[in-house]
Formats: C-alpha cells, structure tokens, sequence
C-alpha cells in the first residue's frame, strides 16, 4: 500500500510518501501501526481531527476499511482557492 | 467545462475574453481570480502544495456538482501550485449562464468548495520564516450554505 | 472607484486585468460581464437607452453603497448604450477586496441595483418588431435580500 | 421646468423633453395637466403604477412637491444590467 503525507504532516514524517505493509483493517488501525513505529509518526498523528485522509484519491474518513485500497494520503485541512 | 491546474502563469483576461467568445446564449458571465495577498507587508513568497493524482479529478466533481445544480452555459477552474510571488494569481473560476444569479451562485459554491475540499495546502513564507496557512473554521461552515 | 458610461465597446479581459494590476493587499476580485443574449435566435440588436444627465452619479451612488456596506479595495463599473449585437458585452462589474465575501457580496449587489435602479431601459429588435424589455417582478425583489 | 420622458413614456408622447410651464404642486398635479393635454399623454400616462419619476436626476415619487424643482423625468421601471 502506497501512504502519502502532505503539508506539515509530511514535514513531520520527513518523507513524501512510503510503501507500508499492513494487515491494518482499518485508516485508525493503520494509525496506529505507523504512531508505534517512531516518534515523528507519533508528532503527526498526534491529533487525528486535525487531519483528513483520502482513500485512492477520495476523501474518506479514519473508520473506513483499507480493503483492496491501494494509495492512503493523510493531509491537514485543505487550503484551496 | 475545463479545469486547469499549472505550475505557470495564467492571464486572467484572455481567459475571461476566451471564454464564453462568440456565443449568443450566455447573458452573464461572472468571474473569480484568487491574488497572493501580502498581510503584513513581509511575504517573500506564497508555496503552493498539491496532491498531483487526485486534484484534477477532485475539481472536475465539484464542477460537475455545480453543473448539476445550477443551469451553467460553461465553467472554467484554474489553478496554480508552486512558489508564488505576492500579487501573482493563484487561481481563478469562470461561470457563464443565460441569467445572472446561477453565474453568481455557481461561482460562490465553487469557491467555497476549492478552498476546503481540493487538495492544496498553502505556505506563507515572510522574512520571519515559513508557516502552512490554517484552515478557517467559517470556510468550512460556508459548505452549509450550499 | 471608476465608473463609465459610453456608447463603444470594451475589452473586458483588458479591464479585469488592469483593475488590480500591481496590488498586494487584495485577494480576491470577482467580475460580472452582461452580454446580449439572443433568447428566441431572431435578435437583430439590443437597444439601450438611458438618462445620460442621471446615469453617472445614480451608478455612483451605488457604488458608494457597496464601499459603505463591504470593505472593498476598489470597484468598477462600466455600462454601454446603444445599439448592440448579440454576444456583445453589455456592461461589467468587478470588486475587489481582501477576502472572497466582500467582493462576491459586493459585485452581487451592484447588479441587483445596477438591474433596478440604473436609468437604463433595453428594447429588443427581431424580425418580428422591436419591444421594450419588461422589468422583471424577480429584479424588484432581489433589492430586498440587502 | 424640464420635462423628460424615456423609453416608451417617449414613444407615445411622441418627444424626448419639453419645456412645460406650470404651477402643479405635486407630480401628480403634473400628471394630471398633461394628461387633460392631448391622449398622447393621457396613453403614455394611463397606468402610473408602470412608471417611475425623477426630480432633478434623483428618484422619487408621484406624491413628491415639485416646489424648485427643474426637471422631471418619466419612465418606465429601469432594466439596466
């Protein structure tokens, strides 16, 4: 699974994006996983409303399954127009 | 319908003139251009951040959702990512009906829509440093009105 | 603020770019561009006539009570008389203003007012006869929504 | 006084302004006068509630004085935009 980070959260991260194994079933679960890795995860996640996700490419929430998705973004609100 | 998103310039008045030309149809045209605007006299530079695979395809549903409410002769969006200077245009959304109030209502929802629900993040960069521009809690709430 | 009342054409692109050419403290501008509409496919020319000693201070004064009710950088409005074809611009409006609000709700109401309360009065030429364009009910009561 | 008429207040009066000597006190003492003229203006003026009035280039209304008044303009419900 592609995972991609934008904004601060991919300052925070370090990096743009990742392949991430994961049997998480869920974007929470996947949090999870990723917050337990190491500290600049943690620094991120840290307040998960104030974060979006998007599922392939469309928004989505942190309840949603990951099953058969294939790219995650986590991103903070977006600031268009 | 088109939507555009660049890296480059755009000239807001070709677009304008471009777009609604030689059609006998349309009897309002309304237009927005979103400028870099310098807050307090130190902006060195606005960066624009975007999600390359889903924003195309973000914008075109909101257009469509805008089509699909309001009776629109045509719709435009255009809109930059990358390092902007203060005063350069970042965007801009063209709307053109037979009637005046569904180019202004159309226009408004695009709007509103752009700012909270298209993948772009924005960058202030001043003297004093660098600082990602946090979403506004009534940018939000203005989706209600739709 | 500019306001212009002439029989020529203009090049809406060319004012819309010129309008805050330069600026860093505006952020947005909206326009709306009126263009003959050839509702049924048989208009020859639009015809406008207006009170030529009332037509310039009654659109300032106008424009005054946008800049008095919304915090706006600048505004211009640009109204012709005449005869003209269809798909030729009629008239144009454009607001400028730090946030989107104010020149979305300004530009809204300067054509509510510019649409009822501007001395200007339209007559259709078709094939079939020339008649006056009847003020809409719907016109009247948009005033109300200020 | 100065006494204008546009769009079709115009066409059926037949000109564009007048000179008109009076001493009608209201608008409608104007109104009254030029209608017991000729039925050009008795047409023009058959329904005051399609028409509106100027004085001196501002709006007003048919109940208005016309004391030092120097034009007054009579026309249909303006359709600008």
């Amino acid at each position: 699974m592609n995972v991609m980070y934008f904004a601060w959260v991919r300052e925070r991260i370090g990096i743009p994006q990742e392949a991430v194994e994961t049997d998480a079933a869920t974007v929470s679960d996947l949090v999870a996983e990723l917050v337990a890795r190491e500290d600049r995860y943690a620094a991120a996640f840290a307040d998960i409303s104030a974060l979006r996700v998007a599922l392939d490419q469309e928004l989505s929430d942190f309840d949603a399954p990951l099953a058969g998705v294939r790219e995650v973004a986590f991103f903070p609100p977006m600031t268009g127009g | 319908m088109a939507v555009r998103v660049q890296e480059g310039a755009f000239d807001a008045g070709a677009e304008l003139n471009g777009f609604v030309q030689g059609r006998t149809d349309v009897g309002a045209v309304v237009s927005f251009t979103g400028i870099v605007r310098d807050t307090a006299g130190n902006l060195l530079e606005m960066q624009i951040e975007h999600y390359p695979g889903m924003t195309q395809s973000a914008i075109e549903k909101i257009v469509q959702e805008a089509q699909h409410r309001w009776d629109l002769s045509d719709a435009l969006v255009i809109h930059r990512y990358g390092a902007l200077k203060p005063g350069a245009p970042i965007m801009m959304v063209a709307t053109a009906a037979a009637h005046r109030a569904a180019a202004f209502e159309a226009a408004d929802f695009l709007m509103d829509y752009l700012k909270s629900r298209a993948p772009f993040w924005k960058k202030e960069v001043t003297g004093a440093g660098a600082d990602w521009v946090a979403a506004k809690e009534a940018d939000e709430n203005a989706l209600n009105r739709w």
